[in-house]
């Protein structure tokens, strides 16, 4: 979950909990769109994270700081430097009635790992090198190399945990010349609040509530997951109170809903950011001066206000303040085309220079790059806007095709390494998520170690060091920390929005 | 007619052999891994190469071809990339709404578009004639969405009669079914009115006239028959295009509709997905355009379709 | 070689020096003027070109200035179309992206007019496996989805503004084929075919002097609304990275822009789309114009 | 209320916008009909007749302009002040019209029950099985043969005459009160023409409908009228009873065009009869050799009509082949299927020596140079978007015959003139022409490329006498000049005897009898051309059409199963 999924402008709310649960409700949740797998193992959209977050548990969540809480495991400890180890909770059940165990932990995270799975979140758990049954309720993880971040990596939504039978009979599938996850797609069986009960492709997913909850029934009888792509219809739906969230709701319509009765908007800061990203293997962004120049020339707080209505932060880093290892001492590089201009004359091009910039067909993201050329055009920048196609964007950015692109970022983990290390080590050069080929020795040898460490105080003070680094040289504008919009109903209580882009339904109540 | 039925029934074939041939041609010219998707962003080359083994990306591309027309003839239509699902299911799945829309669209644009031709050709060049002309082209120059989602502000919003999204109901079908049918009018519209006027002052028309039967028998009976070739030859690319996918009508009113899978499997790469959606469409289309003839014949009987 | 042959005393009575060629002109000219519609049809014509040729020095603001201080303001006497979301002119972008919309609608229409016209008409006369073959040839390029056609031709040739006039164009062919075939095959089967048939007149002949002109009207009522279908598909697929791309102000992607915006700022989306229908009206007016001077019946 | 006249037409003017000009083509025409009388109108080709007749309808071209000081008073009220939806009550009910163009004039995708059985439901509020039955009731009695399977069937499966006879029975279906006759046996052979004229006749005597008849046949005015009028230019040249304008023509003009009527007793010229001579004595090179030729189309539900039945002749080089016959007998479909406009269903057309349709293309073109066909509607035979000047000029341009358009066009001016038509017709297109003209036009078209042979299906059925007169002296003195070739297919007995060296008789899809024209006038054998001969009308007033003439279809069936075509006397062919 790079967060470059063009369908997934995630929106997000604040926790107004109020904590008295009512009993019932259907809750009518309408999406952008659907999810694509509901194998935790399957997808990486927040689709579909957004319905299993509700059928399957991980060991550790995080809770609205991005603090890491209990889960299905209850403690955890680090016992050297490459292994975890993990206390599970008791008297846990999967919808199918099945015994949540070490076992069971142990077969789901062989599962993500297993090459024939393919499966699209095992770069979360790529360091993992084995998982051991210690007894039945507590499991290892060691890990090839030091690697601190890992609860917080079992705590996203990739490591939600399905019931072992089920895992089984999809293996059997897969025997049989199915693809894999054809039989959790069906029958997706976790220990969560929610269980599954239908899902017709392309219109809507319908849960239902899991009496048998470990932590008591949620309020809720039913969560229904509807596809309405467009805004402006999920709006009319939320009006007639054919839904009651609309996510996400885009910044233009802030005004609209605030303005109706009986809804809301929920916002919530997200651990995202949109960047312009340079080639720094191609002339002249191979040039430190010209990726200052240009990070100097554009005007964040108009793009800000321009095209999201003045919702999100100017990024100053690629890391938002909700993140592990965020350092609110450092400053970016303010706008100053003055500054710009002799940065540009110093590396050689005091007439400025003609580029292209790529961008796929998001709305913002061509109105960003619309508001970028006009910027640049003031430092004798001429820039050729380029709208590509999704599915070649990312293949010919991953190749280093381009000049300048936009492109976002989502620190799913809520760790620094995960918003930095795909981003700026050279081993991530192109598909993994380096598509600026951007890197540095130095830069390299801080998110090494920066993840090996254990120490908390150390891997702040490496990423500190790391995010200055990343101010000075510029490998790309970080242009801002988007918050998560959702249009809600005033029927609904109970609902936050997780800085990760899930909506937390656990404890929502609605008003019938 | 029977033979005719049959011939163009088996000529079906080669046209799905075509548009897999280009479908499988488009794979190779356009960017973007299906592999790569699926797998995701941060795959490791040796996943991907798995994946790729596993459906048969590696086999050179008359292989695959083969594989998959062999798939085709067994009535398994592969399955999707993207979500694993059987092709067949996850196509025909969206078949319905697809169809139905396409149908009420276009027997209400069929409805509006002939009547306000004909008063458009009947009252050459008067006010009536103008105001449909105008309304016409404003119903083609705006994109469907903007009246989409104007009824819906009007309907859903304003009145709350109607339902903003979903298929099914009549609360829901009304507003989708008045978006293509209105947009679909107008080129029916535009098209009787011409094809009419050529019609109009023939000498049949003035010995319907003289047997004195009424001006609207002269006019729906006599006349418009007469005029009818050139306006199903449109209704039936209406019909066609429509159910080729209202991609528009069916993302603003969340139609779960082929289009929009479509689309979506464009997007993805979901080839299978495409495929399948094609070779539906392409089955569609030649179906369609039987009618299509049989209707020439059926409206000129000196038409020799053989 | 038998011209001196007279058949009977007849005198040949051809006084007159003249161009019968000119002639035929002048006097389809003359039926056009007199045709009050088409010479509206070509007045607004002519000024559209007009205006997309030399309004662009005119305008009083440049078409891609922004001003985020001035978002999505309503028409008013400073900025007659109001301004847009990046607070750029919206009258001045209309007046710029004129010449570019025009040329994508006209040219794609031409473009895929005359090659499905020819298809359609081979097809609709020849009948039998002429016409299998290319109906069901045109039935492919029916069920195939544009985008993805569209995306190859991306893919092969570039995202310039000439290959989206070609991917349009490509999309209308089947659309113009079929409607020309349609009426051909009413057309062939007419008394006057055969007596020119009886004449020795070879088949091209035949087409394009017999068939076509008794075909033109729905022809020419398809390709003046495809006009405007052409300018929304072109900047339909603007997303693919062919034809404009942003700032240019072409009128669909324009309209496209405000889709965000219909609820706050209508005038958006309105005033590009009331000028699609005003290119496409002039057009029109222009074709029915056509329709009558070419229908010897209608003289007034 | 009752008044004297049913209709009174005065001073009508009617002027065409042609161009910038205006043409007054109906100059301060006048006339008027008394309730229960059928008048004449007699006149030039193209003297405004139709022009005037449509005028009463209120169904001209919207180029027409009718000058204000006309009156058309029908019944006592004045028609040109009626809006349209109040002539939509009057015609059809009161002004039944048949028009002159019949194949133009049906409705080409409506079936024929349909276009009459509509008429009668409007009419006479009959329920759709009834107007059925009434439909094909009016069917029978205009002669149609098999109504039940006719009944289905759409105008271009029709022959001209059937056509026609369509076009008269849906103007009768309703009995009206004035019926307008335009031309409305120019298409049909004498039987069927005299059973049509009993007819009308019969439902005047019962319904005493009043009749304009316009029609160039002096034998139909004879029999018909009570007045005439003659119109030649646009005016009336003159009016009065038919038994005053026979006998006491005051105006040159009538005078010419009665002397202009073919006499059928007239002797056959020297020179046809060394003609002859030659033929039979087989020293004429053959032309064309038709082999058991047959064309059938199917009819639906596995039957095929046999619309030409295995017939077989010869012609010769520089001779004229008269074809008659019944309407509906095949004449047309043996025309076309000889010249391969339509492929036969078996049998060969041997052209000089091979089967035209084995030609190859090359061949073809050349053929269709040398070979020309006068199509029986000429109308419809015309490119309505053309105008004269490149109809006529087609094949010219095809062959490539002139070096230049000016020399060309002035050809085509030459042609026009031939056929007694204005060089400044050229500019026109054919809807603004009338039915002589037009015909004329068709006429001049196959001239143009000097053929070795034409197939000339009803060329003047639509002339009147002067101007056939003309056009029939054209193709003799083509024929001699140029040794041209004639298939003349008409049912005008007195022009084919005239025009013709032999004559075939076609009856049902056969030819029941061939030999040359003296011998079959004088001696016919088969009994249908003897019924055919009995009922030529007479140019006389004094000799009505007999009851008896006009045969009821029963005797009218002389079945030819099973007979073969025979040499009864030298050189006479009869199907016995
Ligand atoms: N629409 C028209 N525009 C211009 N001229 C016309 C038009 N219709 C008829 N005419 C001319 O008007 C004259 C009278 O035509 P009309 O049809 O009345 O002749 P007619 O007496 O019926 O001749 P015919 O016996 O050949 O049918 C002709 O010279 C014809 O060319
Ligand atoms: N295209 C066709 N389809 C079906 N039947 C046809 C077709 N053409 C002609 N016929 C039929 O063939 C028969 C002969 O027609 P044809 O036109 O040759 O008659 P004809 O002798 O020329 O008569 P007329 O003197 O009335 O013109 C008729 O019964 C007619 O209905
Ligand atoms: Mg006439
Ligand atoms: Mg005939
Ligand atoms: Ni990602």
């Amino acid at each position: 979950a790079c967060g470059t999924d063009d369908s997934d402008p995630i929106e997000s709310g604040d926790g107004e909990d109020n904590g008295t649960a009512q009993e019932g409700g259907d809750l009518v949740i309408g999406q952008l769109s659907d999810a694509v797998s509901l194998d935790p193992h399957g997808s990486n959209d927040t689709p579909s994270s957004n319905v299993a977050y509700n059928i399957y548990e991980a060991l550790l969540i995080q809770d609205e700081n991005m603090e890491l809480q209990p889960g299905l495991a209850t403690e955890w400890e680090p016992i050297d430097d490459l292994t975890w180890q993990f206390t599970l909770r008791e008297d846990v059940t999967f919808h199918d009635g099945s015994e949540f165990n070490a076992e069971v932990v142990q077969a789901n995270f062989e599962r993500i790992l297993d090459e024939n799975i393919a499966s699209p979140r095992s770069f979360l758990y790529e360091m993992v090198e084995e998982i051991n049954v210690i007894d039945e309720y507590t499991v290892e993880f060691v890990t090839e190399y030091p690697f601190s971040p890992l609860p917080a990596h079992l705590a996203h939504n990739g490591g939600g945990l399905m019931s072992a039978e089920v895992i089984e009979e999809d293996y059997a599938a897969l025997e049989n010349g199915e693809e894999p996850g054809s039989v959790i797609n069906e029958n997706p069986v976790g220990t969560g609040p929610y269980a599954f009960e239908s899902w017709t492709p392309g219109d809507e997913i319908v849960l239902t509530s899991n009496e048998d909850y470990w932590d008591g029934a949620p309020a809720l009888d039913s969560i229904t997951f509807r596809v309405i792509p467009d805004s402006n219809t999920r709006f009319a739906d939320l009006e007639t109170g054919a839904i009651h969230i609309s996510d996400p709701l885009s910044p233009s319509d802030v005004a609209r809903v605030e303005g109706t009765d009986g809804m809301f908007v929920n916002s919530q800061p997200s651990v995202s950011l949109s960047y312009i990203g340079f080639n720094a293997e191609k002339e002249p962004f191979d040039n430190t001066l010209v990726r200052q120049a240009i990070s100097m020339a554009v005007n964040k707080d108009d793009i800000i206000n321009g095209i999201y209505d003045g919702i999100g932060i100017p990024a100053i880093s690629s890391l938002a303040p909700d993140v592990f290892g965020y350092d609110e001492d450092i400053s970016g590089l303010e706008y100053d085309v003055e500054e710009a201009q002799a940065l540009l004359a110093e590396a050689g091009y005091p007439d400025g220079f003609s580029t292209t910039l790529w961008t796929n067909d998001n709305q913002d993201r061509i109105d960003t790059a619309t508001a970028v050329q006009a910027q640049l055009e003031e430092i004798g920048v001429d820039v050729e806007i380029e709208i590509v196609e999704w599915g070649a964007y990312l293949e010919n950015t991953a190749a280093g095709e381009h000049d300048m692109f936009i492109l976002g970022w989502t620190t799913v983990t809520g760790d620094a390494d995960y918003g930095m290390y795909p981003l700026f080590h050279s081993d991530n050069f192109g598909e993994p998520g380096n598509r600026t080929f951007f890197a540095t020795d130095e830069l390299d040898s801080l998110l090494e170690e920066a993840r090996q460490s254990a120490d908390e105080d150390e891997r702040l003070e490496l990423y500190s060091n790391a995010q200055e680094i990343l101010v000075e040289e510029a490998p790309m504008i970080y242009i801002h920390h988007q918050e998560y919009l959702l249009a809600v109903s005033d029927d609904v209580e109970g609902l936050w929005h997780h800085p990760t882009g899930i909506l937390m339904l656990k404890d929502v109540t609605v008003n019938q | 007619m029977l033979k005719f039925l049959t011939k163009r029934l088996i000529q079906t074939i080669p046209v799905l052999i075509g548009v897999t041939i280009l479908t499988f041609s488009m794979v190779l010219l356009i960017p973007g891994d299906p592999a790569q998707i699926m797998a995701g962003e941060s795959a490791s080359p040796e996943q991907l190469e798995l994946v790729r083994e596993r459906l048969g990306l590696n086999d050179p591309i008359p292989v695959q071809y083969l594989d998959y027309i062999g798939g085709v003839v067994r009535g398994d239509l592969g399955n999707s990339i993207r979500s694993g699902r059987a092709v067949s299911t996850e196509v025909f799945g969206r078949l319905a709404p697809t169809v139905e829309l396409a149908f009420y669209s276009t027997l209400l644009s069929v409805f509006i578009g002939i009547i306000a031709g004909v008063v458009s050709a009947v009252r050459r060049y008067s006010i009536s004639d103008t105001l449909i002309m105008f309304a016409a082209l404003f119903g083609l120059s705006m994109p469907n969405f903007w009246l989409g989602l104007m009824l819906i502000q009007w309907f859903v919003i304003g009145t709350g009669w109607f339902q903003a999204s979903g298929w099914g109901t009549p609360q829901q079908m009304i507003l989708p079914v008045l978006t293509l049918g209105t947009a679909g009018s107008a080129i029916i519209a535009r098209m009787t009115r011409s094809s009419m006027l050529e019609v109009i002052d023939q000498d049949y028309i003035q010995t319907a006239r003289a047997k004195g039967v009424s001006e609207r028998v002269v006019i729906y009976r006599h006349a418009l028959k007469n005029a009818m070739v050139p306006v199903v030859t449109v209704v039936g690319l209406q019909f066609g295009s429509l159910l080729g996918g209202a991609v528009l009508t069916e993302t603003v009113f969340a139609i779960n509709g082929l289009g929009r899978l479509i689309i979506n499997a464009i997007r993805a790469r979901d080839f299978p997905i495409v495929q399948g959606g094609v070779l539906v469409f392409a089955f569609l289309f030649v179906f369609v355009n039987i009618i299509v003839d049989v209707l020439y014949r059926f409206l000129n009987k000196r038409i020799d379709l053989n | 070689m038998q011209e001196e042959v007279n058949l009977n005393s007849g005198d040949p009575t051809g006084k007159q020096q003249f161009n019968p060629n000119v002639v035929r002109f002048q006097d389809f000219m003359k039926k056009f003027y007199r045709n009050k519609s088409a010479l509206i049809g070509g007045i607004l014509i002519l000024a559209l070109i007009i205006v997309a040729l030399v309004g662009p020095y005119f305008t009083p603001y440049a078409p891609n200035t922004q001003n985020y201080s001035n978002l999505l303001a309503p028409p008013s006497v400073e900025h007659l179309f109001g301004t847009d979301h990046h607070g750029r002119d919206i009258f001045s972008r209309i007046i710029h992206g004129m010449s570019i919309t025009l040329r994508v609608g006209f040219t794609s229409v031409f473009i895929g007019m005359t090659v499905g016209v020819t298809l359609g008409v081979i097809s609709g006369y020849y009948g039998k496996w002429v016409d299998t073959i290319i109906m069901r040839f045109m039935d492919v390029l029916l069920a195939f989805p544009g985008i993805l056609l569209a995306l190859a031709v991306v893919a092969v040739l570039g995202g310039s503004l000439n290959n989206v006039i070609i991917s349009v164009a490509i999309f209308s062919v089947p659309v113009f084929a079929r409607i020309s075939r349609g009426s051909t095959l009413e057309v062939r089967e007419l008394e006057y075919v055969e007596a020119v048939r009886s004449l020795g007149a070879s088949d091209f002949r035949i087409i394009i002097r017999h068939v076509l002109p008794n075909i033109m009207s729905p022809i020419i009522v398809q390709a003046t609304l495809n006009i405007a279908t052409s300018v929304l598909t072109a900047s339909g697929l603007s997303f693919l990275g062919m034809g404009a791309q942003p700032p240019d102000p072409e009128w669909g992607a324009m309209l496209n822009d405000g889709r965000n915006y219909m609820w706050n700022a209508p005038h958006i989306t309105m005033i590009p789309g009331i000028a699609i229908v005003i290119v496409v009206l002039s057009f029109n007016v222009f074709g029915d114009g056509l329709r009558d001077a070419l229908d010897p019946k209608s003289r007034n | 209320m009752l008044t004297e006249k049913l209709l009174q037409v005065e001073n009508l003017k009617i002027s065409f916008s042609t161009g910038d000009s205006l043409l007054e083509v109906v100059s301060d025409v006048s006339f008027d009909i008394g309730h229960g009388k059928t008048v004449g109108i007699v006149g030039e080709s193209g003297s405004g007749k139709s022009v005037s007749a449509r005028s009463i309808m209120k169904l001209l071209e919207n180029n027409a302009v009718v000058d204000e000081g006309s009156r058309i008073r029908f019944n006592g009220e004045e028609l040109l002040e009626k809006t349209d939806r109040e002539m939509r009550k009057i015609r059809g009910k009161d002004i039944g019209m048949i028009f002159q163009d019949p194949m133009s004039s049906l409705n080409p995708t409506m079936k024929i029950g349909k276009q009459i059985s509509e008429t009668i439901q409007i009419h006479e509020k009959a329920s759709k099985k009834e107007a059925a039955a009434r439909a094909k009731e009016i069917m029978h009695l205009v002669g149609i043969p098999d109504v039940d399977d006719r009944f289905n069937q759409y105008p271009h499966e029709f022959s001209g005459g059937m056509r026609q006879r369509i076009i008269i029975a849906i103007a009768l279906a309703c009995s009206p009160k004035l019926l307008i006759a335009d031309e409305p046996t120019t298409a049909l052979d004498v039987t069927i023409q005299a059973q049509i004229l009993e007819l009308l006749k019969d439902i005047q005597k019962k319904t005493g409908t009043s009749i304009l008849l316009i029609t160039h046949d002096f034998g139909v005015v004879a029999n018909m009228c009570e007045d005439i009028v003659v119109m030649n230019k646009g005016r009336v040249v003159e009016k009065g009873s038919t038994m005053e304008i026979f006998n006491s023509p005051k105006e040159d003009y009538t005078k010419r065009l009665l002397a202009a009527i073919p006499n059928l007793h007239a002797e056959k010229s020297q020179e046809s009869k060394e003609k002859l001579a030659d033929i039979y004595s087989g020293t004429r090179e053959k032309l064309l050799e038709v082999n058991t030729l047959a064309k059938h189309f199917p009819l639906g539900r596995g039957t095929t009509l046999k619309a030409v039945n295995d017939i077989s002749f010869d012609i010769y080089r520089g001779e004229t082949l008269g074809l008659v016959g019944e309407s509906g007998s095949g004449k047309s479909t043996t025309g076309r299927t000889i010249l391969r406009l339509q492929d036969a269903t078996s049998g060969e057309t041997v052209f000089e020596g091979s089967d035209i349709n084995k030609y190859k293309k090359r061949q073809m073109k050349d053929m269709r140079k040398r070979v020309q066909f006068v199509f029986q509607d000429p109308y419809s035979s015309l490119n309505p978007r053309q105008k004269v000047k490149d109809i006529i000029g087609e094949a010219l341009d095809i062959h490539k015959l002139f070096p230049n358009k000016k020399k060309r066009n002035d050809r085509v001016k030459e042609l026009l003139h031939l056929v007694g038509l204005d060089g400044s017709f050229s500019e026109r297109f054919p809807h603004e022409f009338s039915g002589g003209q037009r015909q004329r036009i068709g006429i001049a078209r196959a001239l143009a490329v000097e053929p070795d042979f034409i197939v000339l299906d009803e060329p003047l059925s639509a002339l009147d006498a002067s101007v056939q007169a003309t056009i029939v002296e054209l193709l003799e003195d083509l024929q001699r000049k140029l040794n041209l070739t004639y298939l003349f297919i008409a049912h005008d007995l007195a022009t084919v005897k005239k025009l013709s060296d032999r004559v075939a008789v076609m009856y049902k899809g056969n030819i029941v009898e061939l030999t040359d024209s003296e011998e079959l006038f004088k001696n016919p054998i088969h009994n249908y051309t003897k019924k055919l001969l009995s009922a030529i009308p007479v140019p006389d007033p004094n000799y009505a059409i007999t009851a008896e003439k006009v045969s009821p279809d029963e005797t009218l069936d002389f079945s030819t199963e099973g007979q073969v075509f025979t040499e009864v006397k030298p050189n006479h062919w009869v199907m016995q």
